[in-house]
């Protein structure tokens, strides 16, 4: 069987070497275990950089805002096809100007899952189609790939692209019967006492080192809220309520938007499960408005236009 | 979020409707009184001596 | 120099002892990671770690410190004026320090304390607090202290430093403030020879377990505009989402903004971290930004570190090895990688030939 | 240890409108405490952090020169938070100044050389200091021929109209004003850009003679390589920079160009101190 790095090698090459685009992005061997970093390649002969396995969960979408090339190639697994989508429907990049490489995706590895499952530092790590290995001095640790997923990929039951130009392999089955929302659920059964305090806990760590917001491929902003000055929307030192407005508006802006790619959760350098944030606002676009972020490039958005049959009463 | 229910509410109203908006305004402000002060989103900050 | 020997018991009742006049700052773990906080009384440092996830930069240098405080109720004599917000600090120790983030102070130092204007919130806390770090039995594999003018048993910036032995900890005294802090704590045994060899050993083991390298020994040399231009930025630069996680992780890093914020009609003027990763750090108020795309602020970040820092102050890189960068940038960007592309950087043959 | 972060306390004694267009303004301040003007002893070429409670501060070159007594003068472009809220402030108001700060032109350097001034727009503030210094009678003979090349879009940009008229009328220093453009007929200055201007106006190069310059960045970029043209070596063109700061000490980081702060090593570099560092202004 051919691996998905070879045929995104040989897509590359032949994309390039044909002219079809100009540069393929995607992702190169990382230089610690478990952590590959988005790349491009220009040329046919520097394909053999591109790598695939299950440590490229980064969102490449965010590498293509406003780019101004006129044939890109992407790699894209099923969220970030979806954030393709969206980008396209936001005006961030046209279709014409992307060739997508499309990966069907089994999930990816949420590295600090493994990392708590070994009794030490983890120096080396090997895959096959449905186990990791993780390697450190002294112990060897073999998981089920199903195990150490991301939460999000987990919950995935979008995973093959939704657009491509192409196809790195065979369309994987996609997850029946997921119960996407049971950490919302929780929280909403909550009393609001109970939720201040578990949103206080919950982002108690936060450095405001903004990782979340850059890592996702929705906040694309030449000036974000938290930046403005005049007026200045929310304090930039660490209170509490600053923190709070910061991650609370974040996820609203992202509002019918987000595809639960995880990227800003992976990017957390603190480990702060801002997800839930975003999910609760997907669960009530699922709910309210039957609408899923970035699955088609012919429907407008659930915020974006109105429709005679609105569950809200308010607004009639 | 953790906002008390009724201290942030939602209408839609014309800029036709003004008995409408006097009675929205007057029953938000009779809701949010009744609630109390707000003691979430409030930061404390130095006072000067 | 010398060198006591502290058994376990000695340890926790010595900071007992000490926590009666030291304000005591150690690792404590919280939910998944390490990090260091004023400990609660009676609690210990959780030394069983290898390094906290963030740096603890914080404990001198607060992530949000008031500078001056305000008032602007006309109705009062001293409306307008800013006054000095003194943060008052008894003396403290943090315990357990890494070898590489006490080095790293003494760094940042050359910033806040030069011969004609000296930063006194930074200074106030620093002086203020005596420095125990532990040394490194087992460096994590991201390491590369012994290369970045650090290493794992590394004295400077620190007042006492321990080896863990086991059984029992050998301490070396290295200043007076670390001298008076092992009184207060009650530590004089002397350590027996076998403890100071065992220390040595300890020291020795931990540098030859550092398998990650730098070379920075042509930094110095190359002229800086020729790195500035170098080709590999773009390349560099690339995968960057231009978030503050490296700068806001790192020990040496000491970059501020300062913000007033008001409440009512009083209201404080604050010292936050910057990052140089963020757009708005250099934007002009005319819409003109110096380092307007993320290629700027990503050499920015790399020659501050490792070019103009080490042309101004001579003092090596501005970088310890600690790792932190490398193992939480969510996009793999890794400092060492681009040290080592920095130094072999050469304009090109010619530019060498020349006599 | 003195807190270089705390302002001295100062009241806005004059506020004056500079320009048709009322974004320039011009205020003069004087100290509450008569004891911090002598603290506040400046060389003509820095500046100082303004600084407004609640606001913020913001770096600023100082107009008034070390020889004018018992005030000191701003003059302020109307473009951000703090200085738009300066803009709404009145004589009687009280603030804070820090500084002084930075470096200044290289006065010692320049003794007994020529001088060429040559100025655009509202970056005229430390080139007045640097004027009504040099044209003091206790320093006038310290100099030899003092040229100025100003310019502004339109005679309503430009700066301290009258002292550039008393200038004019004066024997000692010789004016070359200029504007963009102008449909005032009694217009009697010179009407066209400045770099235009320097090359028919400046006096020859030489190691005798040096130009300062201070302007916004598109004339600073078409005058230098008039300057190159005419002769003027690298290291006797002065230049004032401006980036984003908020320290003024050279430690929070943001205003470098290369190794050295703006702030702090500069805002004065000579051309051949730039061309050894990346241009990051």
């Amino acid at each position: 069987m051919t691996s998905t790095t070879e045929i995104l090698r040989e897509t590359a090459a032949r994309l390039l070497a044909s002219g079809a685009v100009e540069m393929v992005i995607g992702f190169r061997q990382g230089t610690i275990p478990m952590m590959n970093e988005p790349c491009f390649v220009r040329k046919p002969a520097e394909a053999g950089l591109l790598v695939w396995d299950s440590h490229c969960g980064i969102n490449l979408a965010n590498y293509v805002t406003d780019r101004k090339e006129k044939k890109i190639g992407i790699v894209a697994k099923g969220c970030d096809s979806r954030n393709l989508v969206t980008h396209i429907l936001e005006n961030k990049i046209r279709r014409e100007q992307l060739v997508v490489i499309g990966v069907p995706c089994r999930g990816m590895a949420d590295k600090r899952k493994i990392a708590m499952k070994c009794p030490g530092e983890i120096l080396r790590v090997h895959e096959t189609e449905t186990a990791i290995t993780a390697e450190g001095e002294g112990f060897t640790r073999t998981f089920e790939k199903a195990d150490v997923l991301q939460h999000n990929c987990s919950l995935c039951t979008h995973r093959n692209p939704v657009i491509h130009d192409e196809l790195a392999g065979e369309p994987v089955e996609e997850q029946q019967g997921v119960d996407r929302y049971a950490d919302v659920r929780a929280v909403e059964a909550m009393s609001p006492e109970q939720r201040w305090k578990y949103f206080e806990d919950l982002l108690a760590p936060c450095i405001r080192c903004y990782a979340c917001r850059n890592a996702c491929p929705l906040c694309y902003c030449p000036t974000c809220f938290v930046d403005e000055s005049r007026p200045q929307w929310v304090g930039k030192g660490q209170d509490p309520v600053d923190v709070r407005t910061f991650h609370f508006l974040r996820a609203y802006h992202c509002a019918g938007r987000c595809t639960d790619c995880g990227a800003c959760e992976r990017a957390c350098p603190v480990g702060i499960n801002m997800r839930l944030f975003t999910k609760k606002l997907e669960k009530d676009c699922l709910e309210l408005f039957g609408w899923e972020a970035g699955l088609s490039l012919e429907v407008r958005p659930a915020l974006d236009h109105y429709r005679p049959n609105d569950p809200n009463d308010f607004i009639r | 979020m953790g906002i008390e229910p009724g201290r942030l509410q939602f209408s839609w109203i014309s800029s036709a409707e003004s008995t409408k908006f006097v009675t929205v305004a007057a029953q938000v402000t009779e809701a949010v009184r009744a609630l109390g002060p707000n003691t979430r989103f409030i930061k404390p900050l130095a006072e000067v001596a | 120099m010398r060198m006591l020997l502290i058994d376990r018991r000695a340890w926790q009742e010595g900071l007992k002892r000490a926590a009666g006049q030291y304000g005591l700052i150690g690792p404590v773990k919280e939910k998944e990671f390490h990090s260091f906080r004023p400990l609660k009384p009676g609690e210990m440092p959780d030394l069983a770690f290898q390094n906290s996830r963030l740096s603890p930069k914080h404990v001198v240098y607060p992530q949000t410190e008031p500078m001056f405080a305000y008032t602007l109720d006309e109705a009062r004599e001293d409306r307008h004026l800013l006054k000095e917000v003194r943060r008052e600090i008894p003396p403290r120790a943090v315990v357990g320090i890494r070898p590489c983030d006490a080095k790293a102070f003494v760094l940042v130092r050359l910033n806040f304390d030069t011969p004609d204007v000296q930063d006194p919130y930074w200074l106030r806390a620093y002086e203020a607090t005596t420095f125990i770090g532990l040394g490194c039995n087992a460096p994590c594999s991201s390491c590369f202290c012994t290369t970045a003018g650090c290493g794992p048993f590394h004295e400077e910036g620190l007042d006492l430093l321990l080896a863990d032995l086991g059984e029992a900890f050998a301490a070396k005294v290295l200043t007076p403030k670390g001298e008076a802090f092992a009184r207060t704590a009650g530590w004089t045994a002397e350590a027996p020879a076998g403890a100071q060899s065992a220390f040595q050993e300890r020291a020795r083991a931990a540098e030859g377990r550092i398998t990650s390298f730098v070379q920075t020994d042509h930094l110095k040399s190359i002229p800086v505009n020729d790195l500035y231009n170098a080709p590999f930025w773009e390349e560099v630069s690339f995968s960057c989402i231009n978030c503050g996680t490296c700068t806001y992780s790192c020990p040496t890093c000491w970059c501020f903004d300062i913000q007033d914020e008001t409440r009512g009609k009083s209201g404080v003027r604050l010292r936050l971290w910057d990052s140089c990763m963020y757009p708005l750090f250099t934007l002009h108020g005319s819409g003109h930004n110096p380092r307007g795309t993320k290629l700027h602020r990503v050499r920015q970040r790399f020659m501050h570190k490792l070019k103009y820092f080490v042309e101004k102050y001579d003092r090596g890189i501005q970088c310890v090895g600690c790792g932190r960068c490398v193992r939480l940038c969510p996009v793999n960007i890794d400092i060492r990688r681009v040290c080592n592309m920095m130094n072999g950087f050469a304009v090109s043959g010619e530019a060498c030939a020349i006599p | 240890m003195r807190n270089p972060y705390q302002p001295y306390p100062v009241r806005i004694d004059a506020v004056t409108v500079e320009t048709e267009d009322r974004n320039l303004k011009t205020f003069r301040f004087t100290f509450l405490d008569p004891g911090d003007e002598e603290r506040f002893a400046y060389r003509a070429g820095q500046f100082a952090e303004l600084s407004i409670a609640g606001k913020g501060e913001i770096p600023i070159g100082i107009a008034s020169s070390p020889t004018e007594k018992g005030f000191v003068m701003f003059t302020v472009n109307k473009v951000g938070l703090v200085s738009s809220h300066l803009h709404t402030m009145r004589a009687g108001d009280v603030m804070g100044i820090r500084g002084p700060l930075g470096n200044w032109y290289p006065w010692e350097r320049m003794e007994g050389k020529n001088v060429v001034i040559i100025g655009g727009g509202f970056a005229f503030t430390t080139l007045r200091s640097s004027i009504v210094y040099m044209l003091d009678p206790q320093n006038r003979g310290r100099f030899g021929e003092i040229h100025v090349i100003y310019g502004a879009r339109t005679p309503g940009m430009l700066l301290y109209r009258e002292e550039l008229a008393a200038w004019e009328r004066r024997d000692d220093i010789r004016m070359h004003i200029t504007v963009d453009a102008t449909n005032d007929p009694g217009w009697k200055y010179h009407v066209g850009f400045v770099p235009a201007i320097t090359e028919k106006k400046a006096p020859p190069a030489g190691e005798d003679t040096f130009a300062i310059i201070c302007g916004p960045p598109i004339m600073i970029k078409f005058t230098l390589p008039v300057l190159e043209k005419l002769g003027y070596p690298n290291d006797r063109i002065i230049m004032s920079l401006e980036n984003r700061m908020k320290c003024g000490i050279g430690m929070c980081g943001r205003c470098n160009i290369g190794k050295e702060f703006v702030c702090k090593d500069g805002p004065v570099f000579t051309l051949e101190q730039l061309n050894r560092t990346p241009r990051e202004y």
